[in-house]
This record gives structure tokens, sequence and C-alpha cells, in this order.
């Protein structure tokens, strides 16, 4: 509660900063306040709020995802100095619009009834529907944000009817007294079962997993690449933690009659999205198609109907696959601001022009893949640990498509090292910030991948 | 740009105090300017049924005199025509026919004598200009119309009735003093 | 006005709903005009919200009427937000046919 | 102790990542040197009879039972002596080939593989060796990639996903087996002691099987292997058949056998079958080839499915000459593409039809290509002889026929060998080989190790079997089931 | 009476949510939504609960239904520019809404046993009621809707606002 | 019960017939107070002082020709009127005329519904109203007509948030959304010397209400829905004979309600000082304040018109520019420092 306290203060504060001109401290702000977040975040101080915890609890659960959410944010918002550098009139707006959807991420992380995570998918989703749509003139960036808009409207529909379902069958919205008529078998099935069905729809939207994804590439594609990590990021770990929250701390025990949609929803969106992504030309569609995949390994973690050990698992699963996505996006982003384009040749002969970029997108790919001694091997290694005794099928499907998705990860790294610069003419300036952010995310990375206790020790 | 006048004002686009721009003072002045005409005696009258009373000199609708006997006094000798300022006045002079004396006073009459009431403007040079008190402005007012026709006056409409004379002795009067 | 309570079953209620409820899906579904969709959409909210009301209602808990009332605000948003940002694309395009959303693809 | 052979060859790495500039081979010939050396320290005071020497045991992941755990025995130091020899002849062998840009990353690359390799063979924790097994992989995909031959791209990136693909099954199979281990641990000890029931057990063997057959490899798997050895660049090559392919080897041995003992009563028949339907195969093939480089391919598929076949048959004696063997194969195998290269370079081509009547120009390379040649056929005296010798005899105490028919590559491999040599060595020298230059010094120098290690080897194998024998037979106790 | 009136609601609500979805004309599309919001409304009243109705009334009939006609106003659309889709994708749509409901009802079929009180609280629908509730257990979520405000407020400027450079 | 049900029904009626008339004599009196505001006589032939000028004004609009544009949407062009007028109708039924009257033995109250949402009920008709605008305008099919319902739908809009806010303290202040409530907190004296009215506890507010108002009843100065010299009319431009007649009557009964809910609201609606001290009859008393309530409301009907004729129209960017970064921020700030107050006077 601090922590949203603090980020809407802040986000009023740059606010004001965009209106008073003042652009240059706005990036330094936005940094003080999720820096601020973080200290409160981790100190547990929110003994304070107490009288509200049948509406919001943060508790170790929401503290750890806020603190990945934070820390992608905090990494995005250096990106953003320099990404927004030439936008005049709102780039104090567009910094507190990521402030307040991450105020809505931490309502949803921290959220104890229905409500609370309607509205803060609401509160995340609202500023992220401009945010895709910013780049006015970008008829690309229009289409995002209307496709992004209207996908996410409908999907709220979605979940709505279905958590009116679900107080129907229950006469509750209280995570904890919908656990005890669950318990209980105090609900009336036939309402619970629409409910339940509609709730996994909507998140499969808000989390893009097949066959809910197809707006998901084309939104990724047309927002403002700064945006789309902010997606790619936040966005995909809070809609998660949710999700995984609700329907194990809800539905464990009625898990039999929904881990099989769930588990059919993970293979297509495995198989569909890995599949479909070998053929990209574009990065950035890519990047859309593999955060489908990764959401349909990350659903491993609802089948395995195990709280405790599932949440460490998503926890360092979204870490690693934050950290990796913005570096990725930090050396694309760059190179994209540069050359102006966005298909796998820019990345041609990068290795032997930008070493640090190169490096780093070479981690970031590596851990994308699950390829050991990157973050992303313990991501995957947890989610199939945890899912082996329920789904075995599953898991073989989920590792047949790791190996299919190096394919197309790997034409990042193939292009960067193995493939000769067509345009040695446009020398690549990097910003001592974007070279600072590389350096810390594939630190990140390596790091959480050679310990990867440290960072679900910390909360657990 | 020097001005012709010394009354133009220097616009001033000073900037305005806080009690100046919130403009509530200037509003209730406004309504006070308001609410006093509202008490004030009205300036209009009710006119059909009311009339607003006339100077002695009004100059209104023209007449054309006739004489004691009947007889018109113009004889068409476009003195008033001249006189015009407006170039209101156009006529048609005529020769008196034998048996016509009854009608017209001298030999030459006007057969025909126009007033454009649009164009006229009541000047009374015409009524001046007149070398046999033929011509005289009333304090009639010239009724309005709907057609623009119907205000060039003929002879039906300015030749005095003899069953309604016009007394003209006012006017005469100050014009007998000047 | 608590009659109804006594003489209309819920279940009337929860089919209605969801009567209106698949009437707006399918409007999204089959509109391209993306003020209509939107307006459909609203339609679905509209439909959950008399199925939070009535289930409130019947039960005689706040809880639902409250949900409701948080969803009203929330539409009031969502649709600010997405008029603006139809009027945006409108400008671009000079239509609001959805089906024009397909430059992403090429 | 052991970690200190681990980290010298990254070091030595992440230093030459650093720097720039022609210095860069001689420090990594001299890093390898250095390991090698302290690896023969090793060896000097290494207890044989304790299980484990130079164990250690640090916790790592507590919660997920993953230790780091490493330690020697006399397999494990028969693997580490093949690496750590192989690796200082391989930088040797490239000081005139790497023209290329970034040759510090080369060697740095080559190094780091060293450096997957010896972790992979000190592993004691499954997790652990999961991880070297994959580290391995990256940089010789890079090395590879970067400086391999034309269609490189495609080809190993073929390779990386299909490696790839099969250790991923190895780590479900992993986490399957750590999932049973009563402690739940990844401890070596603590997956021998899992229990599994019949089709968990299956499924732990076959996919362990899958990883490792796709690394050896084994018959219907081994489709990436020709191209990617014909377009990596020699060092790669080498690298690739000399020690990596022993990973797979190493892995029957030490993981899949001893895991699920009883698994083996199943399904162990068939996989001895394609073990030797491979042999037989790629020796088949191997007659028909042109290309020196590919035909040399296929006798390494052909020799590793010899190894398997008698890996497979759990015999004593195929185990122990399957540890000397590996240790052969890797010398000769890096022998004969050494001097495949050779001939490439100055012919520019692989063609052995126009090849013809080096032996006449270049006499020396005609006597030591010679030497390996014998050694790869497994002439008596030679170091091919000793392994090739006990795998058969195991194989045929296991069966008759599929001894029988295993013992036919040996007929073959005579066949495509002698062919080989016959092919470019003898004969008329033609417009091509006219003016073929015998050896340089440099590479004098690495075949003539290689050729003195394959005499040695030949003469006394024995200094292999008292170092690895005791603990070979012990993993084999392990593998049958009681 | 007031059940046949909550029948002739309900029945106006699915006849007018149709013709909003078929009017080929968008502004007689939005009437007819406001006329189903109000129908909607009016349910509202007869479930006794007072505040929902005339929140409805203020901010969906009043506020947002009148955004939208004054977009569409504002855009000058009319059933000319009206875009249609294909039948055949019409007629997908219309199977496809008509499956879902299908499978909604079919999974509903026979509703079970709702645990329902006997004598509910009647009075939980008045302002004062709900109110209360709002600003004790309620008072986080009122105070975080108020982000959501501020930033569909922002966002709504920043979008919808013409820039100075656009003009050229 | 039969009595009360007789009593209510009658009390619509009456109060219908009462806006009608009001509406009717608004137009009367708006007339005649322009030319008095201008030093003119104002309408003076029919009748004696012309009183009988609405009832002429009425047969004119009935019997002049009835037409439709081509164009049109027929049925809409025909039901905006009827929406407009209906709004404007129903708005008075929570608006508590007088004290409670004694009939048969019954005490009665004189308020069509006292509902419990009370004031939000005003509010939520008063934005319902714009869609005889909005929608007249559009089915008209004429550009001016369009320009007019836009400017009108924007506009109503825009003002209702600061009106709303401004209502809140009030809210706040009294502790009901009940009308009845409202007014009778107003009882009593304040500081002493004045009536205890809401105007005078918050004079803030009462001026943004009132603005606000001003620009709901599209009055001037904020009538650019219909600014003559700039829209032809606007939305009424192709209206004629009585749907004409109806969207002017649906703005005078607008202005009789608006005016109504001020006096209510702010001015102590039938109360007056001392009034219930001297007269103890009820009926006797509620007759005084139906008159008290009453001149009141005439008071606010002269005061629009006084308004109208003294200031000049707003430019669009104006009115836009006063109602959201004037109106509304000084009606949050209004409403913070009336929260304040109450919760200081808690402590104190």
């Amino acid at each position: 509660m601090v922590a949203i306290i603090i980020l809407a203060f802040f986000g009023v504060i740059l606010l004001f900063a965009g209106i008073f001109d003042m652009r240059k401290s706005i990036m330094p702000i936005g940094v003080l306040a999720i820096l601020m977040a973080l200290v409160f975040t981790l100190q547990d101080i929110d003994g304070l709020f107490n009288d509200y915890t049948n509406m919001f609890l943060f508790d170790t659960f929401a503290r750890a995802f806020t603190v990945v959410c934070l820390v992608s944010t905090l990494l995005i918002f250096l990106l953003g100095g320099e990404f927004l550098k030439d936008d005049i009139h709102h780039k104090g707006d567009k910094y507190a619009l990521m402030l307040f959807a991450l105020c809505g991420a931490i309502t949803m992380l921290s959220a104890q009834n229905l409500l609370m995570i309607f509205l803060g998918i609401e509160i995340l989703s609202i500023p992220l529907y401009i945010l895709a749509g910013s780049q006015k003139d970008d008829m690309h960036s229009n289409e995002a944000g209307m496709k992004y808009f209207l996908m996410g409207a409908f999907a709220t529909g979605i979940l709505l009817f279905g958590m009116a379902m679900i107080y129907g069958a229950t006469g509750q919205i209280q995570l904890s007294a919908i656990w005890t008529n669950v318990i209980a078998d105090s609900y009336n099935h036939n309402l619970m079962n629409v409910g339940i069905i509609m709730l996994i729809v909507a998140f499969c939207f808000k989390i893009s997993a097949a066959p809910f994804h197809f707006w998901s590439p084309d939104v990724y594609d047309g927002t403002p690449t700064l945006f789309t990590s902010f997606m790619a990021t936040v966005v995909k770990t809070a809609a998660f933690a949710t999700f995984f929250k609700l329907f194990l701390t809800c539905f464990t025990e009625i898990g039999g009659q929904w881990t099989t949609i769930i588990a059919v929803i993970a293979a297509l969106s495995m198989v569909l999205a890995n599949v479909t992504a070998i053929y990209q030309r574009s990065f950035k569609r890519m990047m859309a198609y593999s955060s489908i995949s990764h959401a349909g390994y990350l659903l491993l973690a609802l089948i395995s109907l195990n709280f405790k050990e599932g949440q460490s698992a998503i926890l360092l699963y979204l870490a690693a696959y934050s950290m990796a996505t913005i570096a990725a996006f930090t050396v694309f982003t760059m190179i994209q601001q540069q050359t102006g384009r966005s298909d796998f040749e820019v990345f041609n002969g990068l290795g032997k022009r930008k070493r640090l970029l190169a490096v780093t997108m070479t981690i970031a790919m590596l851990s994308l893949a699950g390829i050991p001694l990157t973050a992303g091997f313990f991501g995957k290694y947890y989610l199939f640990s945890i899912a082996i005794h329920q789904y075995m099928p599953l898991v073989i499907i989920a590792i047949l498509n790791s190996a299919i998705s190096i394919y197309y990860y790997f034409r990042v790294i193939v292009a960067m090292w193995f493939k000769e610069s067509e345009h040695h003419a446009i020398s690549l300036e990097t910003s001592p910030i974007y070279s600072m952010v590389a350096i810390v995310t594939s630190m990140a990375i390596i790091v959480i991948g050679i310990l990867p206790s440290i960072v679900i020790e910390l909360f657990w | 740009m020097q001005s012709l006048t010394n009354r133009s004002k220097i616009v001033s686009n000073k900037k305005m105090t806080f009690s100046e721009s919130i403009y509530l003072v200037a509003i209730l002045k406004g309504m006070f300017i308001t609410i006093q005409h509202f008490f004030k005696k009205k300036v209009t009258l009710d006119y059909p049924k009311m009339k607003k009373p006339v100077v002695a000199n009004y100059r209104g609708q023209h007449i054309l005199k006739r004489d004691d006997q009947g007889a018109e006094r113009c004889t068409a000798c476009g003195l008033c025509a001249v006189a015009c300022p407006a170039e209101a006045i156009t006529m048609v002079a005529a020769e008196r026919k034998k048996g016509e004396e009854n009608l017209y006073r001298e030999e030459k009459y006007a057969s025909m004598y126009e007033i454009n009431m649009l164009r006229c403007i009541f000047c009374g040079l015409c009524e001046e200009a007149c070398p046999k008190e033929a011509i005289f402005l009333t304090d009639m007012i010239v009724s309005p119309d709907q057609q623009r026709d119907k205000f060039i006056y003929g002879k039906d409409i300015l030749v005095e009735k003899m069953e309604k004379r016009y007394d003209t002795s006012k006017r005469q009067k100050h014009l007998l003093e000047k | 006005m608590t009659e109804v309570l006594k003489h209309v079953s819920i279940d009337y209620y929860i089919y209605l709903s969801t009567i209106l409820f698949c009437i707006g899906v399918m409007g999204v579904l089959i509109r391209r005009n993306a003020i209509i969709v939107l307006m459909c959409v609203e339609l679905m909210l509209n439909s959950v919200n008399l199925l939070f009301a009535a289930f409130s209602a019947y039960r005689g808990d706040a809880n639902g009427q409250l949900f409701v009332f948080f969803i009203m605000v929330v539409a009031a948003a969502e649709v600010a937000v997405g008029l603006a940002i139809l009027v945006m694309m409108y400008r671009n395009t000079k239509s609001v046919d959805v089906s024009l959303l397909d430059k992403l693809k090429h | 102790m052991g970690i200190i052979l681990l980290l010298l060859p990254l070091l030595f790495s992440l230093f030459l990542f650093g720097i720039k500039g022609k210095t860069a081979k001689t420090i990594a010939l001299l890093g390898s040197l250095i390991t090698l050396g302290f690896n023969l320290f090793l060896l000097s005071i290494w207890k044989q009879n304790e299980a484990y020497d130079f164990y250690e045991n640090y916790t790592w992941i507590h919660d997920l039972g993953i230790n780091f755990c490493i330690g020697v025995d006399g397999l494990t130091m028969v693997m580490l002596l093949l690496t750590n020899i192989l690796t200082p002849i391989i930088i040797l062998s490239s000081f005139n080939n790497i023209e290329k840009p970034y040759q510090n990353s080369f060697y740095a690359l080559i190094l780091l593989m060293q450096f997957g390799l010896n972790g992979v063979f000190m592993s004691l924790d499954g997790i652990l060796f999961y991880m070297f097994w994959e580290i391995t992989l990256i940089p010789i995909w890079f090395i590879c990639a970067i400086w391999g031959g034309e269609n490189r791209i495609k080809v190993t990136l073929k390779f990386f996903i299909y490696t790839f693909f099969g250790s991923l099954f190895m780590l479900l199979g992993l986490i399957y087996l750590y999932l049973h281990t009563p402690d739940h641990s990844f401890h070596y000890d603590a997956l021998y002691a899992a229990q599994l029931d019949g089709p968990g057990m299956l499924f732990v063997y076959g996919s362990f099987f899958l990883a490792f057959a796709i690394k050896m490899p084994i018959f219907p798997f081994h489709t990436w292997q020709p191209d990617t050895y014909t377009t990596s660049p020699t060092q790669g090559t080498m690298l690739l058949s000399g020690i990596m392919l022993k990973m797979g080897i190493y892995g029957v041995m030490r993981w899949m056998m001893p895991m699920t003992p009883e698994a083996w009563a199943h399904v162990g028949h068939w996989f001895v079958i394609l073990a030797i339907i491979g042999i037989v195969y790629a020796s088949l093939i191997a007659i028909r080839q042109h290309n020196i480089k590919r035909l040399f391919a296929y006798s390494s598929i052909a020799h590793v499915g010899m190894i398997g076949a008698g890996l497979f048959t759990l015999q004593a004696d195929a185990w122990q000459g399957a540890t000397i063997q590996m240790l052969a194969h890797g010398i000769n195998i890096v022998g004969l593409f050494y001097v495949a290269d050779i001939i490439e370079k100055r012919l520019k081509t692989n063609d052995l039809k126009v090849m013809g009547g080096i032996a006449k120009v270049a006499p020396k390379l005609a006597v030591l290509f010679m030497v390996i040649m014998l050694g790869s056929v497994a002439v008596p005296l030679t170091n091919g002889f000793p392994g090739e010798f006990l795998l058969l005899k195991g194989i045929f105490s296991y069966h008759p026929i599929a001894g029988a028919i295993a013992g036919t590559s040996i007929i073959l491999c005579a066949v495509y060998m002698l062919r080989v040599y016959q092919l470019s060595m003898f004969g008329e020298t033609n417009d091509l080989t006219k003016n073929f230059e015998d050896v340089s010094t440099l590479e004098f120098t690495v075949l003539c190790i290689l050729a003195i290690m394959v005499l040695v080897l030949g003469f006394y194998p024995n200094l292999i079997f008292e170092i690895s024998a005791t603990s070979v037979s012990n993993i084999l106790m392990h593998s049958i089931a009681q | 009476m007031s059940e046949i009136l909550t029948y002739i609601l309900g029945g106006i609500s699915i006849a007018t949510a149709l013709l909003v979805v078929f009017s080929k004309n968008p502004v007689h599309s939005v009437l007819y939504l406001i006329l189903t919001f109000f129908s909607i409304a009016g349910q509202y009243i007869l479930l006794n609960a007072q505040f929902l109705f005339i929140v409805q009334v203020i901010v969906y009939s009043g506020a947002i239904m009148v955004l939208f006609l004054f977009v569409l106003m504002l855009l000058n659309l009319n059933k000319d520019t009206e875009p249609q889709k294909e039948n055949m994708f019409k007629l997908m749509g219309v199977v496809a809404g008509g499956l879902l409901l299908v499978s909604i009802v079919g999974m509903l079929k026979g509703i079970g046993h709702i645990n329902l009180p006997e004598n509910p609280d009647s009075q939980i629908g008045m302002v004062k009621n709900l109110g209360l509730v709002l600003f004790s257990d309620y008072v986080v979520p009122f105070e975080l809707s108020s982000i959501l405000f501020l930033s569909g407020m922002v966002g709504a400027v920043l979008i919808g606002k013409k820039e100075s450079t656009d003009i050229n | 019960m039969e009595v009360e049900l007789i009593f209510k029904i009658s009390l619509v009626i009456v109060m219908f017939a009462i806006s009608l008339g009001i509406a009717a004599y608004a137009t009367y009196g708006e007339r005649k107070f322009a030319a008095w505001f201008q030093d003119r006589m104002g309408p003076s032939n029919a009748g004696p002082w012309g009183l009988l000028q609405p009832l002429a004004d009425g047969g004119k609009m009935f019997f002049k020709e009835d037409f439709i544009p081509a164009a049109s949407e027929k049925f809409l062009f025909i039901l905006a009127p009827c929406i407009a007028m209906l709004t404007a109708l129903m708005t008075s039924a929570v608006i508590p005329w007088t004290t409670d009257v004694v009939v048969m033995g019954q005490i009665l109250s004189v308020q069509v519904a006292d509902l419990d949402i009370g004031i939000l009920y005003v509010l939520g008709f008063v934005s319902i109203g714009v869609y005889g605008i909005m929608i007249g305008g559009w089915s008209s099919n004429n550009k001016y007509s369009l320009m007019g319902a836009v400017r009108a739908s924007s506009q109503m809009i825009s003002y209702e948030l600061a009106m709303g806010l401004s209502l809140l303290a009030i809210i706040i202040m009294t502790g009901s959304l009940g009308l009845r409530e409202i007014v009778d907190g107003q009882t009593g004296s304040f500081l002493g010397f004045l009536p205890n009215w809401n105007v005078f506890k918050q004079p803030l507010g009462f001026l943004l209400f009132l603005i606000c108002a001003f620009a709901e009843t599209n009055r001037a100065p904020f009538d650019l829905p219909e600014c003559e010299t700039e829209l032809v009319g606007g939305y009424h431009t192709e209206y004629s004979s009585m749907k004409l007649g109806f969207f002017l009557f649906a703005e005078y009964i607008n202005m009789f309600i608006s005016s109504a809910v001020i006096a209510t609201v702010y001015f102590g609606g039938y109360h007056f000082p001392y009034l219930n001290r001297m007269i103890s009859d009820p009926n006797m008393l509620a007759a005084a304040g139906f008159a008290v309530f009453f001149a009141k409301i005439f008071f606010f009907i002269f005061l629009y018109m006084w308004v109208r004729w003294t200031l000049p129209r707003f430019r669009y960017d104006q009115l836009m520019h006063l109602g959201w970064k004037t109106l509304i921020p000084i009606a949050v700030l209004n409403l913070l420092l009336t929260g304040a107050v109450m919760i200081l006077k808690d402590y104190i």
C-alpha cells in the first residue's frame, strides 16, 4: 500500500513536472519514485493498513512480484530517458502513466477479493491502452492502441461475467471466503463452472495465451518499443501472478475440473506460438510470439495445483523472463532508434560493431531459450519439476517446444555473430544509460542463472 | 498612424489583476446597470395608440395646396425639383385647357407630380423654393409600407383634398417670421 | 418494492443477463464499426451489472451492488479512453472500421 | 583440488575474451598446457582405491536439492586426461589456421569448452552435470558457426537444436528421478537410490538414452553429425569428434545405466541392435564416400556405434574396452581430421577422387598418416586394438551373432581406411597433387605427438586400465540389476 | 404487478439489445442502447437498488451514452459511412454468439440450489447503506479508483489533443 | 392510502399545470423584462398589459405549418422535442413544494416522491435532458443543428461535473440526499442574524451551482447550442410549429425547475424566518410556504432573465475553459474545504 501511495503521488508530481516543462528531471523523479517504492516494498511496514486486509494484503506473495515489477519498470524508466528524449509534450505524462499502471499491478498482486483484482487489472490496462497508442501520428501505434483497447475491454467483460457467476455461486467476493465455500462444497456448481471458464478465458486474454493471443503480436509490434517492453514484462508478471493466485487460492480443491482446460490452453500456446514465431520477420513480433509461448510455459504452474512451490517457480520464471526481455529490448530499442527498422537483418554483424550489445542480446536470447547458467534455465526447470507430477505429456510438449524455440531465438544470435553487416556506414552510438541497463540486465540474468535461490530466498 | 481625431483610446492589454480576472465585480456592475434600466422610465411609446408630440416646425409628408377655390396652385415651374438636394421630385408640365380654370390656377400646371419618399430627406427646401406657395411639408408621418413603389407619392396622395383641407398656417407663420 | 424477490426466481435474472451478455458478444463479433463494438462491450458490462445486482438483492448482500458501482466507475473511464483512441484513429484513417486494423499484419 | 582444474581453463578463457592481438594463441596454449600439467599432477596424487578422490560438495540451491558436487574416479580421470591432452594439441593444430578476426575469442571458446568438458566429467550432481553438458554446447556452436564452411549456420543450428532437444529430455529424466529420490537431492548417490516404478523407470531410461544417443551419435539419431563435421572448422570437428562425443558415452556409463538398472532388461537389447545397425550402416556408407571428412565422420559413427553396442551389452570386458577405446578413438579421430585438414588446405578440396600420389611428394605425412590410420583400423600394437578387441569380446559373449555382425566392422573399417590411404597417398601424382608440400614443423609436431600416443597406448594399454579398471567395474556393478 | 413489469422490462432490454447489434445506422444503435440501459435501470428499481438505478441513469445514460452520441455526431457517422461485414462473417458472428449462449445456458441448465436467504435485507440498495459500506470496507478500492480516473483523464488528453505541430 | 394516492395524483397534475403555466408566462416575462431592461415597453397589445400574449403565441405555434425536412429522420425528429419536454417535466417529481398538509385528517407531504436518492434524481434527469437536444439536432440533418447538438452535449457533460461537485458539498453538510431533509435542515438562523440558508454557508458552492444551472439550461450567457447569430437557432433551426414550441417550453420549464432546485437547496425552500411562528395552522402554513417558495423561484427566474440581458454570450473555447479549468477546480476546493470544516466541527 505504501508503494502504491508513493507511486501514485510521484505520478502526479510527474504530471506537474510535465506541465512546468522540467523535462530533464522527469526521468530522475520517476526513478526516485520506484526506488522509494522498492525500499518500502522490501521493508515490511504495511501493518499500518491492517484495517483493510479484506481488500488488500501486502503479503510476501504480493511483495515478491511487486519487486519484480518495480525492478523491471526501473530499468524501463532508465531506457525511457533516451527513448523519449524527443517527446516534448508528453514525456511526463507517459512516465506518470507507467507509474499508474504499476499501481494497478501492485493492486492486483495484493488483492484479496475479486473487486480488487478487477480494479487492479483496469488500473493496469487503461494507461497501457493509451501508451500503446501514444505515437499519435503513427498508424501502427494507433492500430495497436485500438486493438489493445478493444480486446482489453472485451476481456474485461468476460472477466466480470465470470466474477458475477462466482459471486452468484458462492455469494462471496472475498478470495478466502470463496475458498471456504469451495472447501465446504456449499456453492452452486453450475454457476461456478461457468464462472471458472469465463475467468480462464478472460485471464488467458490478458496474459495472451492461445487461442486468445491473436491480438498480442499486432499490439506488441505497433506499440512504441519502450512500452512494448513494459507490456511484455510488468503486465505479464502482474497478470500471470494474479491468475495464479486467484485460481490456486480459490479453486485448488476443484482443480480436477479446470486443469484440463488450462493444459490444453498451455499446449496450444506453446505449439502455436513457437511454430508461428519461426516465420516472423520482425523482431518485435517474434518477441510477441515468444511471450505467448512463455505464457504457455507459465501455465504449467497453475496445473501443478501447488501454491507454495508454484509461487517460487513463477517468481523465478517471471523474473528471468522480465530481465531477459528487457535486455533484449534494450539492445533492440537502441538499434531501432538509429536504423528505424525492426527486421532481423538489423542485427547483422552487431557482434563486430558493438560487442557489449551483442553479448547482452546473446545472453538474453540464451536465457529466453532456457540454456543453463542463464536465469531462464532455472525458470523452466522449476516449472517442469512442479508440473511433471500432474501432466507429464504436457511437460514433454513443453520440452519439445523449448527445442523449437531455440530456432528463432538463435536467429538473432546467428545474425549478430555469423552474418556480415550490410550497413557499415551507420555507426551505432551507445548511450551510457543503455550500456548500463544492458550490463545490469545481463549480470542479473547470469547471477540468477547461477544462484536462483537468491531470488526466492529474498521472500520465502 | 496619427489619429485624425483624438477621441480614439489606446487599447491596453495590461494584465488583469486577480479580482478583475474573475469578472465577478464586472458582472455585478453590469447587472447593476441593467437593473437600473429596468426601473427607468421607458423611452418607447405604445406607438399607434400613443404618439409622440411633434415640434411646431416639424417637417413631415408634403402636401400640394389648392387655393380657396379649389384650384391647384402648382404651375409646374420646377423650382422645387431644382432645389431638392435629394432629387426626389419629378414632374411633367401641361397647358391648361379650356374649362379647366377651376382646377388649375394658372395656365400651366403639373400633369404629373411625384415625390419619392424614400429619397426625400424632408429638408424643406422645396417649400422655400416654391414661388406659388404650392408645396408644404406637414406634420403628417409618412406611413410605412411593404413595397418600394408605394413610396412614390403621386398627385393622388399629395394634392390636398378640398373636403379635408390641411391648415398650414402654423408653418406659414413660422415661414413668414423668417 | 421487494415483491419482485418473492415472485420472480433468480434464474430469470441469470438467464436474462446471459442472453444480454451473449448479444453483446455477438455484437462485438459481427460489427465493424469500432464505436458499436465498444457499445456492445458496454452492453456486456451492463448485463454483468444486472447479474451482480440481482444476486446482491436476492442475497441481501451489499458487496454485489458495490461491485456494480465500481464496474460503472471503470466503464466510464474506459469509455473515455476508448473514445479518445477512436477519435485519434479516425483522424488518421478517416474511418472507424475495425477491419482496417490490419496494417501490422503485412 | 578438482575445482582448480575447472577454474584454470575458465580463467584463461575469460582472460582471453578480454585481450586482443596475436598473443592470444600463445596464452591459450599456455593455459591448456598448465591445465594439462595440473591434471597430471592430480593424477600423481590421485588415490586409486577411493571411490571419488578430490571430492567436493557444496550446497548450491538448497530448496531444489542441487549441490555443487564434484569428484574424480578412474573413469573420470581417463576422460579428464583425454580432454586435457587433446585440448593443447587442438590448440596447437590451429596455430596456422585461424586468420579471421577475433582470434582471441576462438581460443577463449576452446578453453571455455575445456572448462565445460572437465565439468561434465567431474560433476557428481545431476543438475550440475546437465549444466556443464549444456555449457559445452554454446562454445562449440559458436566455433562451428563462426569459423565453419559454407552452409554453416543452417547446419550448426540443426546440430544445436538436435542436441539441445535431447538434453532437455535428460533434464526431464533427471527431474523425474529427483522427485523420486528419498531425500530430494540431485546427488549422484541419491539418484542411484531413487525408487521408480516400471513406466517411470523406462521413461528415465529412454530420456537419458535420447540425450546420449544424439550426442554420440547412435544410429537413427546421427543425421546431424556428418554435415556438422564437414562444415565445422577442423578444430571444431576435432573437439566434437575427439571429446564431445565421449560425453555421450561417458553419460551412458555414469548416468544412464546405473540409474535404472532394471530397465535394461526391457529395452537394453533394442539399443544393442540399434548400435549394431549403426555400425554396419555407417561403415557401408563410409566405403561409398569420396569426401574425406565425411568419410571420417561416418567412420566415427561406426566406431562409436561399436562402443555403444559394447556398453549396452553390460559385459565387463566391453566396458573396459569402451573406456580405453574412448581415449584411443579420441586420439585417432583428432589425428585423422588433422590430416584431412592438411590435405584440404593444400588441395582446396576434400574429394578423394582427384587426389593421389601424395606419399611421393610428402613422405613424412604419409608415414604419420599411416600410423594414425592403422590405429583407427585397430591393428594390433596400435591404440585401437585393445579397445576394439575387448569390445568385440564383450559383444560376442553377449550374443554371438551380434558379435559376428559387429566384427565385420573391423574388416569394413580396414576397407575404407585403406581405400582412403590408397586413393590419396598412393598412385601417380596429378596436376593437383604434384606441388603438394610436406608437413610443416608445426604440423609435424602435432602429428608426431598423436602418432606417439597411438603407439604408446598400443604397446602399453595397461597405462589406462590401471586407472580406470576399478571404477568401471564398480559402475558396472551398479548397472546390473540385482 | 411488478413481476409482470420485470418481464416486460426484460423483453424490452433483449429486444433493444438485439436492435443495437442489428441496426444499420449507428445513431439508432446508440439510441437503442440507451433504451436498453433504461430498461436495466428499471430492473434496478424493481430490485430496490435505488442507488444503482440513479448511478445507472447518471453514468450510463447521462454520461457514457451522451459521449458515444457526441463522438458519433462529431465524426458525423451515419448509415452511409457504416462499414458492413460480409454476410458470411455476420452469420459466423451470430452463430458464434448463439453457440456461446447455448453453451452457457447448457452449463447453467437446471441451475441447482442456490443458497439464498429466506428474507434478504431489502434495504441494502439504499444510498445510506451502500454509502456506509463504501466508505468503510471499500475505502481502499474507492481511493484506488481515483488513480484509475486520473490515468484515464491524462490518457484521454494525451491521446485526444492535437499537437501544435500537427497543423502542418 | 386512498387519500394519499389521490392527493399524489392531483399533486402531479397540479404541478404539471403549474409548470406549464409558469413556463408559458415565463415567455411573457422574458419578453416583458427584456423590454424593460432595454428601456422598452414590451408586449402590451394582447390583453391588458399584454397578459394574453402567451396564449396568442401558443395559438400561433399551433396554427403554423408543421414542417418536417425531407432528409430528416422523421421518427427521431418528432421524438426529440417530446423527450425534451418529458425530461423537463419529470424532474420536478422530487421537489418538496411546501410543508406537510393535513387533508381529511391525514398528514400528506407535498412532494410527488420522496426518493432515497433525492437530489441525484435531479442530476440524473438533467443529464438525460440533453438527449432531446442531441437527437433533435442530429435528426434535422442540418449542419447548424448538428453543431448545436454537439455543443449542447459537450456543454452539458462539462458542467454537470462542477454542478455535482458543488452539490456534494451540500450533501456532506446535510448528510442526506433527500431534498426534504435538505430543506428542513435550513430552518433556524445562522450566525444569529441570517436565516439558516445554505447559501450563507456555501456561498462559493451556490455561485458554482448557479453558473452550472445557467449552463445546464442553455440560458445566456451559455446559450451556445441555440445561438441565433452563429447557428441560426442551433438545434431547433429546422423546427417549426408546436415542436419548436416544445423545445422552447422545455427550456422554460427547465429554468423553472432549476430555480426551484436552487431555492430548495440554497435558499431554504419553503422556509422563511419566523414564518412557522406566525402561522400555526398547518394548511395555512403550507400555503404560506408555497407562496414563499414560489416567490423565491420567481426571483431566480427573474435572475435568469436579468443575467441574460446583461452578459454577452461566451465563446466556445471560453465556455470549456471556464467549465474545466475554473469551475471544477474551485468546486473541488470547495468540497475539500467543506469536508475539512465538517471534520473540524466534530473536534470542536
